[in-house]
């Protein structure tokens, strides 16, 4: 059943690119397979964990040894305005003997005491390697609880071995459509609902635009699932429209929304000025089809007019100095065409965007927007190789994740932290602002020379 | 608007603002369909009470930030220390990415591992064809001199064989015959870190002792000592610490699996994809040594064991730290080597014993939680009692029965260890309970402990691995004389921090 | 009542219990005849004001909490740093008890020096037999092989010429004729600290190469390097680590005034009156040398012009901190010795670039205040620049305009110095209205500063002397590139807590 | 003029030990010449600054060069319950310039500005050898100023050669019996009303008796001058009676007080059990003489019976701990003798008291209660000899301030601070209990053992 699913996930017709696709190309799926003994990202119980867990107000139990827990237990700056209770690792610790003779009734009980400890509106239970190849039946269990218990326990099927981090994401979607979204019916669902799928609230970035929606008299019924509480997403059905954030996540949580309550959805970012207005502009267009006040588009214009000119003014300044400069984007998935365009509002120039965990549909988006060269499309660079790239002054900066910061720093190149682990939000006007702020403070340090100067004697 | 580019405020202060705090507050009250604040502070009470604690106690199935990494990136860690060599982990990908990121967070260095992928295929015909292609793979792209297989769980439940895998795959030529292909069986659902750590040493000796060869006999003595350090998060300052002590003493040594180097690279223009690690021919030749130290006893338990089965003198210790585990261990090493104790160490250890007598006002008296790996925790329980301070609870979720005696012993031998607690195999929610019941005047352990510093208001010091949220600190040690001088600092900085915060009249100048 | 013995309260918490409340709030009420509430929280609002700020700065004739001690003390603490010196100081009993009293509070050590309790009688007649008897006793009770003198601001007002007066004390035995009795006048009236240890040293090479035996020729050159590291409060590490380097570069030379040993004695059961220290037969050799450099040069001014008089090369630096700093000293030691500076020291130094980089997006656009003795400020700045902190306002209140020009020279030559402001002769007081008016995010300075810190809310980083309310943390060093490294670890970990304890939503593990 | 005051004060007839002596040993006057060349305590100027410095409300101008005041700055932990203006470091920072010219015109616009800033009830001006030598009449500046200025401002003319620190807490009362004491007259003086004085509040030690009087109805008019606000001490003269703590330092003033007011005195102690029951009943039962309700004395008793019982069965758990335990007491003053009792209330020895900064009428104390034994009064004591005490076993522990600290802890012998550092209030009953709670957990400190060992390969 898993398998089919998975098949299903990696062949998404509401994707675009496959859609263009020959039936042939479809069944390979846009699925990649993984070059053994390369350094790799996360798998596929990470990915739906990320998906799931700003989801801050349930409990998230891991049904596996300690180590899935214990190294992946708060390691992303998603933050929450409210309940800490996502930021505690639960797990059931398999052991030996759990391996032996069966994890499921530990797997109950676990579920049971996390319900009368906690008392949280909801339990997610992630299925890891082990569990699953132990043959523990994850969703019969949360099953059970549910019924005995009398609080929604939600299986996340996803191990580790079934694939990539991006698939990992796509199954915690799925997890939320069959036993989430729908479940509560709100009694207050209003003409300018939307959901944004695929937002995480790393540093905070889900408000740096909610309050433009605010403004514009939109409510964010949920985030998916950024700083998200669990009835939020019970009750998101009820929205007029989705816009899907990071498409290779959860674009194929957005169809079945589409076809099961004939939500419409679009793609897209907001990162960089114009992405943000053009994401209001169709929040705005497909809201009006549904229902609101045609007045919602001039609105929108007008905010549009007047954050875009604020935010220009104060990039002015930056302007000069970054006109030129190169940048290579070590990122993935939406990032990695996104980013692109923000980058390049300001002057700067995208020397290379890794498209590592990019659908088909984000490698042409980033094609696009890089004028359509395909070598600065990179795959995986090894550790040498990036080093090399800096050395011979073909970046002067990367935008990357943690993991990667020390091969730039080390070549003495500025870096900053787009990924997970940022302390900055970067989305929308503001976010954009931040961003080139940021770049800024790190390209234009004092710091570049006297890191780069090699030690005063070695030149006398 | 909450930002303007003016004044862009980052997110520490961001969310101050009042658009926030109303926006947030007007989400609370009308989409979370949450339970009355009363209710919830009412459930927050409860769970800070003695009943609360009874039931967490009595907790069972499951664990709650638990606080234990699994044995692969013990082992991943241990690999690392050798001259060019890469970790290999033979499972799935994503385990090999939190290594990576751990080791990363922590050191602030990029950290070489690779895994070879298995997926739900491998699940069903065993992981061999990834092994051969991802050795095959690895030395092309990354070209070590060595290569040290570990295993994740996955590869564990379907029962793959790694010396028979590893034969097939020299057989089919991923890599030569002759090239070093250390293994290690590594499953996470047994021990933890600190038993892959000695899994991997143990492995890496025995590859160089019975199988590269075929089974090696010692021969001479080289004169030597080995030295396996074990996993320690301030291996970077200790390991050089220690040659600092054995290079005074004049003792001619092997340190097994250093890291020092190799996680704290310089920033001068030079690429290194490897730096430093004990050399391959040492480790060749460390079976003539005249003995082998283990400083951390449950890092080094089944190596010791191996090492002792070739005839070799062996000795155990526990993380030397503070005045009685640093005399412990440089006795050992001057028993074991022959050479004296010099006036130049004796006297830093006079310069440690009288700062700790300038600050006793300070220390004397006060309460400390202590929570890490079991080395760890029992050398840092040894420590608070030399400063008069009363390790209250002693809290290691990946220690059993051995250590709770060991670390109950070390208490009942002092008159300050009487009413302290020792909690072998539970969590940092259990230690929450103890707190709230039986507060402490500070909290000692790892950055996860940042959490229980902001439920209890409990200052938290950073000590042990992982250190996420500050950098640097493992660039200090914290073994040996010198390490037990910054550790103070670090404990009375915090207990002067407090007497500075909480009072408003006793601000003094001086103390 | 406020106390039971099951539970005695230190003052911390004592005076937060509610019946104190009341009591201090009654006496307030009924017993002060105070200014209302009201009218005294609208003074302290004006006090934060621009306005304030100006009329704090049109003030001349007022000082208000200055940073910087008078020249005896500097002159007691150059003195102490010779084999078996003691420190002597002609004029009241008074002074010499507070040089005690402050270096006892920094170092955590007793501090060795006398006074020969001038009194009004002395004031009217002259303190010759003060100084007479006072010899004759000093030398029997602490059986010293120097006496260093020196002068409190009663002698210089008298006019007690020391020359005249020494000379009569051993025509009159109270100490032998060849007894080093070296001496300085100290006015502390005149310049401060810094002007005082110049003095002594220039004193005590005076006495040894022109007073002991007359004149003394330079002979043939020893080869050695002589160093004067200035007033420093973190000379116990410090001169540890310049020997450190010097020893690695296999440079000789002599460290002139060496206090690691005499403020750092270990606790070991042996009596030491006297500890370490430059040993004097290295001051008489000192004549003899290639070169000589001051570490600080508003601390060695008139004592390298007395040594260029002699012929001999000489070299002044400015407190060697950061990585520019670090990289002048070991140039200027390796052009004057004619050593090379090895691989592993420059190794070091890519480690500090390193973390340097590392840490950078954490350290980038910060803002911060420095003050301190004139070197210190001007090296704080320089390290602070090559982090990207800007020093926003850099303050000494013993320093004038050379120093003020210095400043500025540095601060021009930086994009970040742009908006920095300096800031000679003010006080502490001054740079309150600074710290209200343009707040910083740190300040940095000495224990004086933790005032400034509980007004204005600033976290404050002691870095200098005098720190009195922390322990040991003068034995670890901030000059060369480890100790860059640590006052980088000092500055992030304030700037951590900093957005930790500020931040509730963004309270994030990994930073 | 200051040459008259001080033999005055050093022939204080109000001292038991003085009226007992012959004419010819009184007019060697009770001070004691300092031997040059060894080491000493602090100067007259020290001396006046540490009587008058917790006065918290006013401003405290030393007029000399930086380091009077930059050396003395707050170097005591004498705390303050409300203004903290007190522990700024004001200072007129004489210059070569000012002592060629003469510095009187600077100190005026130094008591000018700090006036105009600070809005003091009172400005202090203390005079330091050189502006003493230089010819400065503080007295006279200070006048002009107060008239001009219209807030008093305070000569304090204390320069430190005049003598010893005690000589210069005497100058301190006598500048506020000239200038302070009877310019205020409160309306509320009630028959319970009481000062202390020589009282400076370290660790916060006023607030161990101050409830305890509290209870019993008697009101603490001013402390001289611990916590004090400057017209609570203006109006001190209507007070009942005053208790003389620390003797040495303003038995003086209680004298002069006695003539002027006819405010009767006695000197006492709160260190110790007894003695603070005894400064308790003196009080009452001068008050009850000066026509307080005869009650107050049966109240008094059952106070203290209650107090008493108290605070022994606190002390009952440490006695077996303390007993016979050698102590060696190196301080001065009062604290010379008081602290004997509270010593010996316990059970422990005291070996040898430092008598210092003892008056006559200190050492007789002090001598009566260590049993008539000459050889336990021990004058200073060189580092070397203190550490052969220590070595030799003679002492368990001292008790001393913080220059001598270092010594002990070098001979690994138990320390705690009693002098001006401080950090624990030791005064009347909880404070005893305080003090022998500190004394029990450094003596029995664990560390010694540690600390005392030889490096153990040093055995083998």
């Amino acid at each position: 059943m898993l398998k089919a699913k998975i098949a299903e996930l990696m062949h998404e017709p509401g994707c675009a690119t496959n859609q263009a696709k020959s039936e042939g190309e479809r069944k390979k799926g846009c699925g990649k397979s993984l070059t053994p003994g390369a350094a790799a990202g996360g798998c596929a119980f990470d990915g739906a964990k990320i998906a799931l867990q700003p989801i801050t107000d349930v409990v998230h139990l891991v049904h596996g040894p300690i180590a899935c827990e214990g190294n992946s237990w708060d390691g992303r700056n998603s933050w929450s305005s409210g309940s800490d209770l996502y930021r505690k690792g639960f797990t059931t610790d398999l052991t030996n003997l759990d391996i032996i003779a069966g994890g499921e009734k530990k797997l109950y009980k676990a579920i049971k005491q996390a319900i009368a400890k906690h008392n949280p509106p909801a339990v997610f239970v992630y299925q890891t390697c082990v569990g699953s190849l132990i043959g523990d039946d994850v969703d019969a269990v949360c099953r059970a609880a549910t019924e005995r218990l009398g609080t929604p326990v939600i299986p996340v099927n996803s191990p580790g071995f079934v694939g990539s981090k991006n698939l990992g994401n796509r199954l915690g979607g799925e997890a939320l459509f069959e036993h989430v979204i729908g479940t509560v019916e709100p009694d207050d669902a209003g003409p300018c609902d939307i959901n944004i799928l695929g937002e995480y609230n790393v540093a905070g970035e889900l408000d740096q635009f909610r309050p433009l929606l605010a403004r514009l008299g939109i409510r964010l019924r949920a985030s998916i699932t950024g700083d998200a509480r669990y009835r939020e997403v019970a009750a998101c059905h009820t929205a007029r429209a989705n816009m899907v954030l990071c498409s290779q996540a959860l674009v194929t949580l957005a169809r079945k929304m589409k076809e099961k309550w004939g939500i419409p959805y679009f793609e897209g970012s907001f990162y960089g000025i114009s992405d943000t207005s053009d994401a209001l502009r169709n929040i705005a267009r497909m809201l009006i089809e549904r229902g609101a006040d045609p007045s919602l588009s001039d609105r929108t214009e007008a905010l549009i007019a007047e954050e875009e000119a604020k935010a220009w003014a104060r990039l002015e300044p930056y302007k000069a100095r970054l006109a030129g400069r190169k940048v290579l984007l070590y990122t993935g998935g939406v990032k990695s065409w996104s980013v692109i365009q923000a980058l390049q509002e300001v002057g700067m120039e995208v020397v290379g965007s890794s498209v590592r965990k990019a659908t088909e549909a984000d490698k042409s988006k980033a094609l696009e927007r890089l004028g359509g060269d395909e070598e600065k499309l990179a795959d995986a660079i090894t550790p040498r190789d990036m080093y090399a790239m800096f050395k011979d002054g073909k970046a002067d900066m990367m935008l990357s994740g943690g993991r990667s910061q020390f091969v730039a720093l080390k070549a003495r190149t500025p870096w900053i932290d787009i990924n997970q682990e940022r302390h900055h939000g970067y989305a929308a006007y503001d976010g954009m602002v931040a961003l080139v702020r940021e770049i800024d403070l790190s390209i234009n340090s004092p710091i570049w020379a006297q890191v780069r100067a090699p030690a005063p004697w070695e030149n006398s | 608007m909450p930002q303007s580019a003016e004044n862009i405020k980052d997110h520490i202060s961001l969310f101050s603002e009042p658009e926030y705090k109303e926006l947030l507050a007007q989400k609370k009250a009308n989409y979370e369909c949450r339970p009355s604040d009363e209710k919830v502070n009412e459930q927050l009470e409860y769970s800070k009470s003695w009943e609360y604690r009874e039931k967490n106690f009595a907790r069972k199935q499951a664990v709650i930030n638990p606080h234990k990494a699994c044995q692969p990136l013990g082992a991943v860690f241990a690999a690392a220390g050798f001259e060019e060599t890469l970790p290999y982990v033979h499972g799935s990908q994503g385990c090999a990415a939190y290594f990576r990121s751990h080791l990363a967070r922590h050191f602030k260095e990029a950290s070489a591992c690779v895994s070879d992928s298995m997926t739900e295929d491998a699940a069903v015909f065993g992981g061999l064809n990834n092994l051969v292609e991802g050795l095959l793979n690895a030395k092309h792209l990354y070209k070590p001199k060595m290569i040290a297989v570990s295993t994740t769980c996955m590869a564990e439940v379907i029962g793959d064989d790694l010396s028979a895998f590893i034969a097939t795959a020299k057989e089919k030529e991923a890599v030569p015959t002759d090239f070093p292909v250390p293994f290690a069986h590594t499953p996470s659902f047994v021990g933890s870190h600190v038993v892959g750590y000695d899994n991997m040493i143990k492995g890496i000796f025995n590859y160089f002792w019975d199988r590269e060869k075929g089974e090696v006999k010692p021969g001479k003595s080289n004169g030597k000592i080995n030295i396996i350090p074990g996993f320690d998060g301030y291996a970077v300052a200790n390991n050089r610490e220690l040659k600092r002590y054995l290079d005074t003493m004049g003792v001619d040594y092997t340190l097994v699996g250093d890291v020092s180097e190799v996680f704290d690279t310089p920033t001068d223009g030079t690429f290194r994809m490897y730096d430093g690690g004990t050399k391959l021919d040492d480790v060749r030749d460390a079976i003539n040594a005249k003995a082998t130290i283990g400083l951390q006893h449950y890092c080094s338990d089944k190596t010791l064991e191996y090492v002792a089965s070739k005839g070799q003198a062996t000795a155990s210790l526990n993380y030397p730290m503070g005045v009685s585990g640093t005399d412990a261990m440089l006795m050992k090493i001057s028993e074991l080597s022959g050479k004296a104790i010099p006036e130049a160490i004796e006297k830093e250890r006079g310069r440690l014993v009288d700062a700790i007598a300038d600050s006793q006002g300070w220390t004397h008296g006060k309460k400390a939680a202590v929570f890490g790996d079991p080395d760890f925790v029992l050398s840092m329980a040894s420590f608070l009692l030399e400063l008069g301070i009363e390790p209250t609870h002693c809290l290691c979720t990946n220690a059993g029965k051995e250590w709770e005696a060991q670390m109950k012993a070390l208490l009942a031998a002092s008159p300050f260890g009487a009413d302290c607690q020792v909690w072998a195999g539970k969590d940092l929610w259990h230690l929450r309970s103890l707190l709230f019941t039986e507060p402490t005047d500070m909290i000692i352990g790892s950055s996860y402990g940042k959490y229980l510093e902001k439920d209890t208001g409990i200052p938290l010091i950073r000590l042990t691995f992982p250190v996420f949220d500050r950098h640097h600190h493992h660039r200090f040690p914290t073994m040996g004389y010198q390490g037990a001088l910054r550790t103070l600092v670090e404990i009375l900085d915090r207990i002067f921090e407090v007497a500075d915060a909480s009072s408003d009249i006793s601000y003094d100048l001086t103390r």
